[in-house]
């Protein structure tokens, strides 16, 4: 299994260096100099300054090359106001892990049951019922959703809506910028829950477009295996149908969800980026937001590579998983 | 019997055309039976359909009605109550109190006059929401279609020409390695990044839209099709000494053609809220233009939310029954259509000699 | 011309298992399942032979090696004399007119998206340049030769019933008269009273177009009453060679008399203890050297684990040929005296002559 | 004579689907009693695994419909049972052997999982915890033979079953005396090395392996009634034959009653004592072995025992049935085989067809024929 995992880190590598590749020349070569939306001021001088400093004069391959060298070396370029990249991010990225966990942990505790319940009763109302819950998740855009929770749901039910409540901490309460695992850290349970109440809108909001591919992927696993040969050895057995299904038919099920869930988990990384933005959360979403809209290349190579990586390793964690539930999977 | 084929007589030819005709008809008839199946098992799938077609039909009025009404009858024919960017004058401003605050605005509820209300300009949202239909459904058909074709065709080969250690060997590696590293973009931040440095606009949209969802059709093409290769027809096809291209079309093309318009239908409305997300965010077609993303995001920066929800929610309202409408069909086609599912709902138990007529019985 | 219409020498086959990092790294030796281990045999114009074993025997990588869907690893193949193993492209696409298959799926094996006359008509297409109305005529005529209405040229597979669907499989193997047919399990998927509809058509067919017939099974029954000559096959080798009825009725091998006693037999009869082999087919995997059936024969000593027996004839014995160390001592005894999973050799003098004829 | 384990009457199973309504079982009548075994034979699509699917109740409910009949098992009929009483019947009344070992076993526990999740089944049930509503028979050494209170249905309430906890310490008394059962019943089923089989998992088992794990199973609910849905049609020739063979010495050392099905009529005549001939859902010929086989009394279990191959080329053509097996949405009036029959007279197309009588001048008063003129069954050439 190490070598397994260890095989697919390396083969993380030449994915990188093409998602690096490739953004590179799309932004420069799509945009070759961006000091003019840069710099507010437009005069020729202020301009031309800007070229010099950021080396958009030098050909195309150099200022590859010199990237990627820096890269490598850790410095992960600046942004137009000569702000390190690598730290913002690294700053960012915990608090959008912290909305896609909560997301996943309400897709799987809501979504994977809903999946039993609508194969349980396939064809019949509870299945219609789940299904259409699912499909109108699938069919909400997600800033409609966001917006929706954010105006009239969030006011109506008196929770806050905004993400943006670090700033009421004192400078250096934060130890891994996860507010909830600070607030456990810090021994608060006040802030702890302040933390999951400002997690609750935006975490339903993101989870809710995804929640169908988790309860669709468990109903039609489950569909797969409730006819099988084994299933009914378990009802011969004298089992009862809660103890079949629990026990037996969602645990195989569940080996072709994970891998799924893998997937959504980059969905719900893209995902971050309109409803950060709409519930004004602190994270890699609204920062790559800012980024793209102000032309800032360095930080999007940058979020790209993070989202990459982060992609990459939410299917390899499903892909461990899978292995560790199916029995039959041989690590090569 | 035999003679009967090879008849050149008129009549011969005549009455084996009917022969033909009629078999062409109970075809049909067994296809349309086919379809009535999948609708009945499953009434979501039904309500999907009937929605589809709706949708379809008044884009396709919205589209062809103004010219062809005008050349017959002589002056413009639209079945949009108002032009989508027409003002009215005056407009019918009426006051509006949110806390302390007082304000003039155009926005009317929904009326018998403007079932969907207007918008802060005085435009009717009914033919705001109508008027871009035709583009949203275009974009979500035309993008999806293109993405298919191209990832199709490089699934194809990939799945196809997968040989170890062979030329073809290697371009199947080439285009899977490709594959991966687009992949591993989160498709939502690629399209923004690319639509983004390209400008506003409808086409970088598309474009954007296009160059992030190819991949997902290499990998079902090239799945389909390593399972219909190892189908024992297509070792019959090889063992009858046919060429690897025709059977690449007589044999694979027509048995993955089932599964990858499934996807499709699904797909056209996930491309559709894509494509809507990206002109939320303000980078995607210009405001000019009806289309109901930025809508949502010009009446969310007017603040229309609070006071007249209505706009808003007319255009999202759009989106998620567009959406709704090809998901069901979708889902409800692929519980039927789809291999893996379809294994599942036919349960094994019925009994197999179904479908033997007496006429083809055993000699 | 050849004397034999099919002549395989030595035919081996070898599949490579995907090797994992470590392996790679350590350069072991790449394992290989050894699906069929140098396999000779011939087979006459005109004849029909039997292949019979279990699932793992290898009988159909086989079968598929003489209709060239594989490549043998080593080892030949000779087609009216001429070499065939290592044909590619045109020219071994325009041999294939020589040899059709029908294969064990009727189901699978025909394409569910095509109508009677394009699947009849396919090998028409892939030899010939034909029109359609010429393919329409031709499968026309072929299909009341297997039972099957004229009248049947637009439905489609699923429109047939089992039996329906192998007799389309078999049109489609006999339009181009070929000069020999593999069957690979044509009956398994069948209903006994289907099985011997079919049966009957495969040996009037026979008669008619005189072609040979490869029959891969594991269905005793189907072998004999189709077969002339049956060929017995355990691990990727060849146990026991002969005519169809002193094999059945006179097994030699251990593994061929225990296959012949598991037949469940549709009368009712001494249910007693039978001869029986334990154990279960092993893995084709890296086999041990001798005999391939040595894990399992109640007969076995050190010899068989050490040495391979080969294939050889027992002189008052012509045709029959056997690949086991103790033949002289276990062929002679009657399937009836071996009772249980460990039967004593009765004490008794060899009827059969000790000194074996040279190998071939 | 003793009162049957199980009496089936009547019983009519249809499967609506969208092409129309498949009457997959018609009418069917029997009787097994304790200690036979009873097998039923028949061609692809003639019911008898609905049959066999239908007496636990374990076909699935659309498209499946059972239309009407009784199943009384050991007293208690199943079809009027509420579906939540069911699981108190099965695995320590009824179990079952399926046809695939491979797909019978959960591919995600180990073996040991999933033999002692039946037996700790089985001891909630004998325990009280969780009754069942039949008791489970005594352990299998019998001396004399003895048959556990049939009928008796205990009414006691049902306590909601716990579940069987999976993962217990297994240095608890508990867990060694449960692990020395499972040990136990892999050694019935004449497991070399049980041992090491314990840790495995069905996938690293060879199919003969699995299909012995899997008769272990549905013994170690003490079942009185083993319903075998073609236990050895999957496995090889010479691995059915060590399979069939144990489940004949299983037969001496248990009392269970088994319902044998099977398409092979090779394997029922080794296996069973009566045999059911079905065909096109209907019962056509029921009664012991010896006679059916003898002397069988229905043309299509005629047709069907000639036409088994045992012929060579030289000695002619091969018997066999002409036509083939009637769509089960639109069967024939009457009798169902009339069509292909050549004893079919004119009041075999009329409504009702023949119903499971004593066969005309049969050799023993049990051998059954649903055919009105059984008498010249046997002049058939």
């Amino acid at each position: 299994m190490v070598i397994f995992v260890g095989k697919r880190l390396l083969q993380l590598v030449p994915v990188l260096f093409g998602v690096v590749t490739i953004t590179f020349f799309f932004t420069h070569v799509a945009v070759p100099n961006p000091c003019a939306a840069w710099t507010k001021a437009r005069t020729p001088g202020a301009v031309q300054a800007c070229v010099v400093t950021f080396g958009f004069d030098k050909p195309l391959s150099v200022q590859y090359t010199t990237y990627l060298q820096n890269l490598i070396s850790g410095n992960w370029g600046t942004n137009s106001v000569q702000q390190p990249v690598l730290p913002s991010i690294l700053r960012a990225f915990p608090e959008t892990l912290e909305l896609v966990f909560a997301s996943l942990l309400l897709m799987v505790v809501l979504g994977i049951p809903l999946g039993v319940v609508a194969a349980n009763g396939a064809g019949r109302w509870p299945d219609h019922l789940v299904r259409t819950f699912y499909l109108s998740g699938w069919a909400t855009p997600t800033y409609l959703g966001g917006l929706i929770l954010a105006i009239v749901v969030g006011p109506a039910l008196g929770l806050p809506y905004t993400g943006d409540f670090s700033s009421a901490k004192p400078p250096g309460w934060e130890i891994v910028h996860m507010s909830v695992i600070d607030a456990m850290l810090r021994l608060d349970p006040g802030a702890l829950a302040d933390a999951i109440l400002h997690l609750i809108l935006p975490a339903t909001a993101l989870a809710f477009l995804n929640m169908g591919i988790a309860t669709r992927m468990t109903r039609g696993s489950m569909l797969e295996i409730l006819p099988m040969d084994f299933v009914k050895t378990a009802r011969m057995k004298g089992l009862t149908n809660f103890w079949v299904l629990y026990r037996h038919a969602l645990r195989n099920s569940l080996i072709s969800t994970t891998t799924v869930l893998g997937i959504a988990a980059g969905g719900l990384l893209s995902g971050t980026v309109v409803i950060e933005n709409i519930f004004r959360w602190p994270g890699i979403g609204t920062y790559a937001f800012n980024a793209i809209i102000g032309y800032e290349f360095a930080e999007t190579i940058g979020i790209v590579i993070v989202f990459a990586v982060g992609v990459v390793l939410a299917n390899l964690v499903a892909d461990v998983l899978y292995g560790l539930l199916d029995p039959r999977v041989e690590w090569r | 019997m035999a003679g009967d084929a090879r008849a050149t007589q008129p009549a011969g030819w005549l009455s084996r055309k009917r022969k033909w005709l009629t078999s062409q008809l109970t075809h049909l008839r067994s296809g349309l039976r086919g379809f009535l199946r999948i609708m009945r098992a499953n009434p979501l799938t039904l309500v999907g359909f009937v929605m589809v077609v709706l949708i379809v039909s008044v884009a396709v009025l919205v589209v062809l009605l103004p010219p062809i009404g005008q050349a017959l009858v002589g002056h413009p024919v639209s079945i949009l109550p108002y032009g989508p960017n027409y003002y009215p004058s005056p407009c019918p401003t009426r006051i509006v109190t949110t806390g302390n605050y007082s304000y003039p605005t155009c926005t009317l509820p929904p009326s018998t006059e403007h079932l969907l209300g207007t918008d802060n300009l005085g435009r009717d949202m009914l033919s705001r929401v109508m008027a871009a239909l035709p583009l949203d459904l275009a974009i979500g058909f035309v993008v999806t279609a293109f993405a298919a074709l191209l990832g199709g065709s490089l699934g194809l080969v990939a799945g196809y020409w997968n040989q170890p250690r062979t030329i073809k060997g290697a371009i199947s590696v080439a285009i899977l390695r490709l594959t991966d590293i687009f992949l591993a973009f989160p498709s939502l931040v690629l399209a923004l990044a690319i639509a983004a440095t390209l400008g506003r606009g409808t086409l970088p949209t598309v474009l954007a839209i296009l160059l992030t969802w190819w991949p997902y059709y290499v990998r079902l093409v090239r799945g389909e099709v390593l399972v219909v290769k190892h189908q024992p027809y297509v070792t019959a096809a090889k063992a009858a000494g046919l060429s690897d291209l025709r059977i690449l079309i007589r044999h694979v093309i027509r048995n993955i053609l089932e599964p990858v318009t499934v996807y499709y239908t699904l797909d056209v409305g996930t491309v559709l809220v894509t494509f809507s997300t990206i002109s939320f965010i303000g980078i995607g077609v210009p405001l000019d233009v009806p289309e109901w993303g930025n809508m949502v995001e010009y009446y969310q920066t007017q603040n229309l939310m609070g006071i007249a929800p209505w706009t808003i929610l007319a255009a999202g309202g759009a989106i998620f029954v567009t959406v709704l409408a090809f998901s069901l069909l979708g889902d409800g086609l692929r519980d039927v259509l789809d291999p893996r599912s379809r294994r599942a709902l036919a349960q094994a138990a019925v009994p197999t000699t179904v479908a033997a007529p007496a006429a083809l019985g055993e000699a | 011309m050849t004397e034999f219409l099919v002549e395989a020498t030595g035919v081996t086959k070898h599949f490579p298992l995907t090797q994992s990092l470590t392996e790679t790294l350590s350069r072991q030796e790449r394992r290989s399942i050894h699906a069929v281990d140098g396999v000779s045999l011939t087979i006459g114009r005109g004849e029909s032979l039997g292949l019979i074993g279990e699932s793992g025997s290898g009988k159909t990588t086989l079968g598929w090696l003489i209709a060239r869907l594989f490549e043998p690893t080593s080892g030949t193949i000779l087609f009216e004399g001429r070499d065939i193993s290592h044909l590619t492209g045109r020219e071994l696409r325009s041999w294939r007119r020589k040899v059709q298959v029908v294969f064990q799926d009727p189901v699978g094996s025909l394409d569910p998206r095509m109508r009677v006359w394009q699947i009849v008509g396919e090998p028409i297409l892939a030899q010939e340049k034909a029109t359609k109305s010429e393919i329409r005529a031709r499968v026309g005529e072929i299909l009341p030769s297997v039972g099957l209405p004229t009248g049947s040229l637009d439905l489609y597979p699923h429109e047939f019933s089992g039996g329906g669907r192998q007799r389309l499989a078999l049109a489609r193997a006999l339009i181009l008269r070929p000069k020999l047919i593999v069957l690979d399990e044509p009956t398994s998927a069948l209903d006994v009273a289907v099985q011997a509809q079919v049966l009957n058509r495969l040996v009037a067919l026979q008669e008619e177009f005189g072609f040979s017939y490869l029959l891969i099974t594991h269905n005793v029954a189907a072998v004999r009453y189709v077969a002339d000559r049956v060929a017995v096959m355990y691990l990727g080798k060849l146990a026991e060679v002969g005519p169809v009825r002193q094999v059945l009725e006179h097994p030699l091998h251990p593994y061929t008399k225990a296959l012949l006693a598991a037949l469940p037999v549709p009368e009712v009869r001494r249910r007693g203890a039978r001869y029986r082999v334990s154990g279960e087919v092993p893995t084709l995997i890296s086999p041990p050297p001798g005999c391939r059936f040595a894990g399992r024969c109640p007969f076995v000593i050190d010899r068989c684990r050490t040495e391979e027996p080969l294939l050889r004839v027992l002189a008052n014995l012509p045709d029959q040929w056997v690949a086991c160390h103790r033949v002289e001592e276990i062929g002679v005894i009657p399937p009836d005296e071996l009772i249980g999973e460990a039967p004593v050799l009765p004490d008794r003098p060899s009827t059969m002559p000790a000194t074996p004829s040279p190998e071939r | 004579m003793t009162e049957p384990v199980l009496q089936v009457e009547g019983l009519s199973v249809d499967y609506e689907v969208g092409a129309g309504t498949f009457h997959a079982v018609q009418d069917v009548s029997f009787e097994l009693h304790p200690g036979r075994v009873l097998g039923i034979v028949g061609e692809t699509g003639c019911g008898k695994s609905t049959l066999a699917h239908a007496i636990p109740r374990l076909l699935q409910e659309p498209p499946a419909r059972i239309r009407r009949g009784i199943v009384r098992f050991r007293g208690i009929d199943l079809l009027k049972l509420p579906r939540w009483q069911l699981p108190r019947v099965r695995g320590t009344g009824i179990s079952m052997v399926f046809q695939e070992p491979i797909n019978s076993l959960n591919p995600a526990y180990r073996i040991y999982d999933q033999v002692a999740e039946a037996i700790r089944i089985r001891r909630l049930r004998e325990s009280g915890q969780a009754p069942g509503l039949v008791s489970p028979q005594e352990p299998f050494d019998y001396s004399k033979p003895k048959m556990p209170n049939v009928g008796e249905v205990l009414l006691k309430p049902l306590v909601p079953s716990k579940g069987p906890a999976s993962r217990r310490p297994m240095f608890s008394k508990d867990a060694q005396d449960l692990r020395a059962t499972v040990l136990e019943y892999l050694k019935l089923v004449r497991i070399n090395d049980p041992d090491t089989i314990l840790n495995l998992y069905p996938h690293e088992l060879s199919g003969g392996m699995r299909q012995r794990v899997m008769i272990a199973i549905a013994l170690s609910g003490r079942p009185s009634l083993l319903i075998a849905d073609e236990p050895t049609s999957a496995l090889d020739i010479t691995i059915q034959a060590q399979v069939l063979t144990l489940m004949k010495e299983l037969m001496t050392e248990i009392r269970t009653s088994i319902l044998f099905i099977s398409h092979d009529l090779g394997v029922i005549a080794e296996m069973a004592d009566d045999v059911g001939v079905m065909y096109a859902g209907h019962l056509v010929e029921l009664g012991p072995v010896d006679q059916v086989y003898r002397d069988p009394r229905h043309p299509y279990t005629k047709g069907l025992l000639r036409s088994a191959p045992s012929k060579y080329k030289s000695e002619g053509p091969l018997p066999s049935l002409p036509g083939s097996v009637p769509n089960l949405s639109r069967l024939p009036r009457g009798c169902p085989f009339h069509p292909r029959c050549v004893l079919a007279h004119a009041d075999c197309t009329q409504d009702p067809g023949p119903k499971l009588t004593k066969a005309v001048e049969a050799a023993g008063p049990e051998h059954l024929a649903a055919c009105y003129y059984s008498k010249e069954v046997p002049g058939i050439p």
